[in-house]
């Protein structure tokens, strides 16, 4: 039978575009101001976006603390304690703005923007839905990994620049378990590059299309993708400092790590930095692995432009904030590790474990010329 | 194994170190104590922990004690191996109290001791770590002497 | 996550039972010490707060974070109050451990002579809207140590500028704990923020 | 190491960890295991022994200042003053609640059984001052009012027993406090 | 080919740190003064006293009936079994004995608060690791006993219920049931703790073959308690040298056997905690059973005043030995009260066992000792 003819989908490669052909009446301002209106545009629904998802994410994290530990989170803050994150954020904002005597001001004050810049930056290519992405580059990947290695910069400055001995110890932790940590989350995203045959996140998306619904997704392309599924999850969660490998600013043996010294919004920037990161590692397994907004068994590409888009970003969200309360769940159960054992894991089973998967991914596709599992199950069945 | 009584265990010390041992206060004393001068306390605790058929190998604690007129530190001692029991005292002059350490013989006697000097007043010569433990370090007197009075203030707070 | 008392089965691990309760604290022996004092000393006058003052204090009121700090017996209430069956959490408190990132020192355990100063310098390091509660008999007036003890600090608003609201008991149940936040919760929502003249 | 222990490492950190994950999972989905008491909406029913604020019930204290001695902090002040029948009256009983440390000892001491500790333990106040709990109602001059009435009365009762000389002279039966 | 850079101009200087009296995993106002080449801690030495209220002190100064509410407060995790300590030293020392009854209930107080002791030590242990969940399911358990001892005597933390001549109250009725019903809840409660966090592979790699003392170190520092059992040594002082009815009980001394890494690490330390929860459980069910009826209080006078000598008791309390050296010269008040805790002496071992270890093992080690401040500083 031969295949169903492939999907249109529309040139909705940027929302920017987007509004360009929906309101022709623009053409008489000059490019560079519409073009700016539409980035300011795009960046303001998406720090929106972050703003809500941390508020909503540190109130799930502290019910879910609560469920897990047979006691009740917050729930006297509005119904069910809905706004506690409302009330945190506020009093975060009107704290006194403290900075250590003997502390570097500029770098002080610097490091929580970078932190944040950093791991809020990689929102740009994450493929919410059919046409709602921020600006589909076409190195997308590559572009995250090198955006979110902003992270670690602004916690060595914030570290070093607050001048307290447990910060530095923190900061060191941190620099060295991100920077290494890089390697095996960016070496586990390289076989599904291989599978889609492209960098940009969008086309990633696309080609894990088609009718067998969850089948065609990356997960199960192969043995091997399904392993470096797992293997990019660890990666991830150590690279965004969670609990197994929360060790830049564990409360147990370094007070707070680098975060020791500061207070207020700054410290606000920091725990937006992280949950940023947190949901940008989470959309990126998701995209890659899980087929990102591909309704399972509807097309989303035709279902035309207004619920084609809401469905698409419906299903994105559901697979991101599952991955996402999977972390918070191994952050209530696990302990910490030490930092050389940290080290010692990156370096003699993860990186190992991902060089073996890019050479199975390699050799699987050399020899079924690129079909996967269910692709062939297909072709049996004709 | 073999259980000693008090009683033994004194009349193996009186053997080996004659007059040394002064004597045996056995009278409502309930682990009952040698009484021992406070020169030879080394020689007597290490013989206690060499010995074979004492092997007292687990110092339980030290304690000072101010009898007004003089002081005493009493050494209680224990054999995981024989399972008995001994108290070993010495007593010093009040004006100023001053022992050999017996670290030396049982690392226990470190902090014991520290404990002791800082809250008792009672010197550890030789000991390898002589300063208070308890108390800030800059804070006068013994609080456990029978004749310590309360000061005042401490850095301006008052007591 | 079930959210009010009543919808809920009476649970295994209480040996007393619980029972719902009207909101106003009963009249117990302190209450009616209170009372008969406020009145000797006359009423506190009316505080207008404005309607911006009401919002930052709602929101500082409901997310009162304590600093992770105990010393001694009232630190395991501490643990206790913060534990599974009397839920801190439940009011916006959640333990923090620095002074940097906490806007309530809750002095749980004796102060000594030698710890005077290192509390004194943690409460030099929080940010500045902050607030103390006494907790404790040990931190009220020194407590069972007030008479005998030579290290102990006879109260720890001899040590701290100003101490918000103290919370009597050796150690003082969760329960009680709980009713000194929210004494300290309707204070914040009298604080007047803006339209202070300067002095 | 070999790949075995390589393996074996893997595999055992993976179980071990699932394992964890199972449990907080139990408890997590399962709402029943909540054991969070609402405090303020819902409270818990002391048991009778429970040692919470204490209380004197001022009109059975037989001023003998037995709790007086018996508190190794010295929480419990009092002032009496002579009565009428050579007993002593309570003029001011104070407990400092902000020092006392519930242990329990002077209300075990108590003869006539009158110093008791209640349930109540909600008592945050805003200054030290509140915490001393002040037992006697009214001031000093109404009881010394109520002790001269009570010599009046006593005089009375002696001189009709006296006028009755010849009936067996009843004693004048012992006052108690009368003051409620 | 430029020759490899020599160690010595690579050498980094060491700088100290405070790991203060106020830090979240010191259990307490303990000190350590850390002098550390970056992770690596070369010295760590703690400085003790930040909670010194001087109880010895007070000992000399108050009645002797009126110091027991200062032996809660001197092991408030485990004021039950300071409290029966101090009676029982008192009683050695003016020949009393007490009722029948009075023994088997406070054999079952103590074994009661020696299991919510060892929650409380295992939860902060796991919370000082990383894992914040147990120790509210450790303290959710506590939360039932302490519930148990506010039957018995009226408080939560601070009980105050053994007296000079045996206890306070007789038990309430409808007490032993309650007891057993926990027991019964409790017991596979510890097999749920195992599988959830012991042999979980971060928590076996963060604490095996970290501070290890071998038994013979254990003696000679004088350790007690699970400290010392955790090398291996089998001493308890319930078995040792029996006081009250503890020979008629039947229960294992739980020794440490070198289940993950070598014999006396903290992982040993660890597991005899847990292990000894289910001992004090079997001694609970024991007492239950088989508690006789009568007089709770022995006949005591109110002003007590014991013949003057001395006398030295030890009780085997969740921390190792708590001794009590009573002095009396015949009056109203102590001659001279000295009171030998587990704690203090875990912390004269621990400058010799912290060298060479990380930032992160250091609170393995003061976890392991399960160590509390006011035990230490007294």
């Amino acid at each position: 039978m031969e295949p169903v003819a492939a999907t249109v989908y529309p040139n909705y490669d940027s929302v920017g575009r987007a509004i360009l052909e929906a309101f022709p009446i623009i053409d008489f301002l000059p490019v560079w101001l519409v073009a700016l209106v539409i980035m300011v545009v795009v960046a303001a629904c998406a720090i929106v976006f972050i703003l809500v998802f941390e508020g909503v994410g540190s109130l799930v994290l502290r019910k879910l603390a609560g469920d897990i530990q047979s006691r009740v989170g917050p729930n006297r803050v509005g119904p069910y304690g809905c706004i506690q994150f409302l009330a945190d954020g506020v009093k975060l904002i009107l704290k006194e703005d403290l900075k250590p005597a003997a502390c570097d001001r500029v770098l002080f004050r610097l490091a929580p923007y970078l932190a944040f810049v950093g791991s809020c930056a990689g929102l740009v290519v994450i493929p919410f839905a059919v046409g709602m992405i921020a600006a589909d580059l076409d190195i997308g990947i590559y572009y995250v990994m090198a955006v979110s290695s902003l992270v670690s910069i602004g916690i060595l400055l914030g570290g070093w620049a607050s001048n307290n001995k447990w910060s530095l110890v923190g900061a060191m932790r941190g620099a060295a378990q991100i920077v290494s940590f890089e390697i095996p989350v960016a070496m586990s995203i390289i076989p599904v590059i291989l599978v889609a045959g492209s960098l940009s996140t969008q086309e990633i998306v696309r080609s894990q299309g088609g009718l067998f619904g969850i089948f065609n997704w990356n997960l199960f392309h192969n043995p091997f993708l399904f392993f470096s599924f797992f293997v990019y999850l660890t990666a991830a969660q150590a690279e965004t400092c969670q609990t197994p490998f929360d060790l830049p600013e564990c409360e147990s043996e370094l007070v707070q790590g680098f975060m020791t010294e500061y207070s207020g919004i700054r410290f606000g920037y920091f725990f937006l930095g992280e949950f940023g990161e947190l949901f940008v590692v989470c959309a990126l397994a998701t995209a890659g692995y899980l087929g990102g907004w591909h309704i399972p068994f509807l097309d989303a590409g035709n279902l035309g432009w207004f619920w084609g888009n809401l469905l698409s970003l419906g299903v994105f969200l559901t697979k991101t904030f599952t991955l996402v309360l999977v972390s918070m769940w191994l952050r209530w159960t696990l302990p910490r590790t030490r930092v050389d054992q940290l080290m010692r894991m990156c370096w003699k089973y993860l990186v190992p474990l991902t060089f073996f998967n890019l050479l199975g991914v390699s050799l699987w596709l050399l020899i079924f010329d690129g079909k996967g599992i269910p692709a062939m199950i297909a072709a049996l069945f004709g | 194994m073999k259980t000693l009584s008090a009683q033994e265990i004194f009349e193996k010390l009186k053997g080996k170190f004659g007059d040394g041992v002064v004597s045996l206060q056995t009278e409502s004393v309930n682990p009952p104590f040698a009484v021992v001068p406070p020169g030879s306390i080394q020689e007597v605790c290490r013989f206690l922990k060499e010995d074979p058929d004492l092997l007292f190998d687990y110092l339980v604690c030290i304690s000072g004690v101010d009898h007004k007129d003089k002081f005493a530190v009493a050494y209680h001692v224990y054999s995981t191996e024989h399972r008995h029991r001994i108290g070993v005292k010495a007593m010093l002059p009040h004006d100023n109290p001053v022992i050999p350490t017996v670290d030396v013989v049982w690392k226990a006697a470190i902090y014991l001791e520290r404990e002791t000097y800082d809250l008792m007043g009672i010197v550890f010569e030789g000991s390898c770590d002589p300063n208070r433990i308890l108390l800030p370090d800059d804070w006068e007197g013994h609080p456990l002497r029978k004749d310590y009075i309360y000061p005042e203030q401490y850095h301006g707070i008052k007591i | 996550m079930s959210q009010g008392p009543a919808k809920r089965k009476p649970i295994k691990s209480n040996i007393f039972d619980v029972v719902p309760a009207p909101a106003e604290i009963p009249q117990n022996v302190l209450q009616k010490n209170f009372e008969r004092v406020r009145a000797c000393k006359g009423g506190e006058g009316i505080i207008e707060v404005g309607i911006a003052d009401l919002f930052i204090n709602w929101c500082r009121k409901n997310s009162l974070w304590y600093l992770y700090y105990a010393t001694a017996c009232c630190g395991i209430e501490l643990m206790q109050g913060g534990a599974s069956k009397y839920d801190f959490d439940r009011f916006g408190a959640v333990f923090r451990a620095t002074p940097r990132q906490a806007d309530m020192l809750m002095t749980a355990g004796t102060i000594t002579h030698k710890m005077a100063e290192r509390v004194q310098r943690i409460y030099a390091q929080m940010p500045e809207p902050k607030y103390v509660i006494a907790i404790g008999a040990c931190t009220i007036t020194g407590g069972p140590f007030y008479k005998d003890s030579y290290s102990v600090v006879k109260g720890v608003d001899l040590i701290l500028p100003k101490v918000d609201v103290y919370v009597p008991g050796c150690p003082p149940r969760p329960e009680a704990w709980i009713e000194g936040i929210r004494n300290l919760q309707n204070l914040i929502m009298k604080t007047k923020n803006y339209g202070l003249k300067k002095a | 190491m070999g790949l075995r222990e390589y393996i074996s490492d893997i595999s055992e950190a993976v179980v071990t960890i699932a394992k964890g994950m199972r449990i907080t999972w139990k408890y997590g989905v399962d709402p029943k295991e909540e054991t969070t008491i609402f405090y303020p909406e819902e409270r818990m029913v002391m048991p009778e022994r429970t040692r919470g604020f204490l209380f004197n019930d001022v009109a059975r204290c037989i001023v003998c200042n037995m709790c007086v001695k018996q508190c190794p902090i010295d929480c419990i002040t009092l002032e009496s003053i002579k009565g009428a029948d050579k007993k002593n009256v309570l003029t001011s009983y104070k407990i400092d609640m902000g020092r006392c440390m519930h242990c329990g000892l002077c209300v075990e001491i108590c003869p006539p059984k009158s110093l008791v500790h209640t349930d109540g333990y909600e008592g945050s106040s805003h200054t030290r001052e509140e915490l001393i709990v002040e037992f006697v109602e009214d001031d000093l001059a109404t009881i010394k009012a109520r002790i001269a009435a009570h010599a009046a009365e006593l005089a009375k009762a002696a001189k009709a027993a006296e006028a009755a000389g010849k009936a067996p002279a009843a004693p004048a039966n012992p006052a108690g406090g009368e003051k409620k | 080919m430029t020759e490899p850079i020599s160690k010595e101009a690579l050498r980094t200087d060491e700088w100290t740190i405070n790991m203060g009296p106020h830090h979240p995993s010191t259990h307490g106002v303990l000190r350590l003064e850390l002098t550390t080449d970056g992770e690596i801690v070369s010295k760590a030495r703690p400085s003790l006293g930040y909670l010194h209220r001087g109880l010895e002190k007070i000992g000399e100064r108050v009645a002797w009936a009126q110091f027991m509410p200062f032996t809660d407060r001197l092991d408030y995790l485990a004021g039950m079994n300071c409290n029966c300590a101090y009676a029982w030293a008192v009683e050695k020392l003016a020949g009393i004995e007490i009722p029948e009854r009075a023994e088997w209930i406070r054999v079952l107080v103590c074994e009661l608060n020696r299991i919510s002791s060892h929650l409380v030590a295992w939860g902060s242990f796991c919370a000082d690791m990383g894992a914040f969940t147990p120790l509210l399911y450790g303290i959710r358990e506590r939360e039932w006993v302490n519930d148990l001892f506010e039957m018995v005597c009226g408080q939560r933390l601070t009980y105050n219920y053994a007296r000079i001549g045996g206890v306070s109250h007789d038990l309430p009725p409808g007490f032993l049931e309650k007891t057993k019903e926990f027991c019964d809840y409790f017991e596979p409660l510890i097999d749920e703790y195992n599988r959830l966090i012991t042999y979980n592979k971060i928590l076996v790699h963060r604490l095996k073959n970290i501070g290890v003392i071998s038994a013979r170190d254990a003696i000679e520092w004088g350790l007690s308690g699970p400290n010392l059992r955790g090398s291996g040594f089998a001493y308890d002082i319930r078995r040792a040298e029996p006081y009250s009815v503890y020979p008629k009980l039947d229960f294992n001394v739980v020794v440490g056997h070198a289940d993950r890494g070598t014999l006396g690490d903290c992982f040993d330390r660890y597991l005899v905690r847990i292990d000894e929860m289910r001992e004090s459980v079997k001694i609970v069910r024991q007492v239950i059973d088989r508690i006789p009826d009568g007089p709770v209080m022995a006949k005591v006078p109110r002003v007590f005043k014991p013949p003057a000598g001395e006398c030295y008791f030890r009780a085997e309390s969740p921390r190792g030995e708590t001794g009590f050296y009573l002095i009396s010269d015949g009056g109203t008040n102590a001659y001279r009260l000295k009171i030998r805790t587990g704690s203090y002496m875990a912390m004269n071992i621990f400058e010799k066992i912290s060298k060479g270890v990380m930032i992160s093992d250091i609170v393995a080690l003061i976890g392991s000792f399960d160590i509390i401040l006011p035990e230490t500083d007294r």
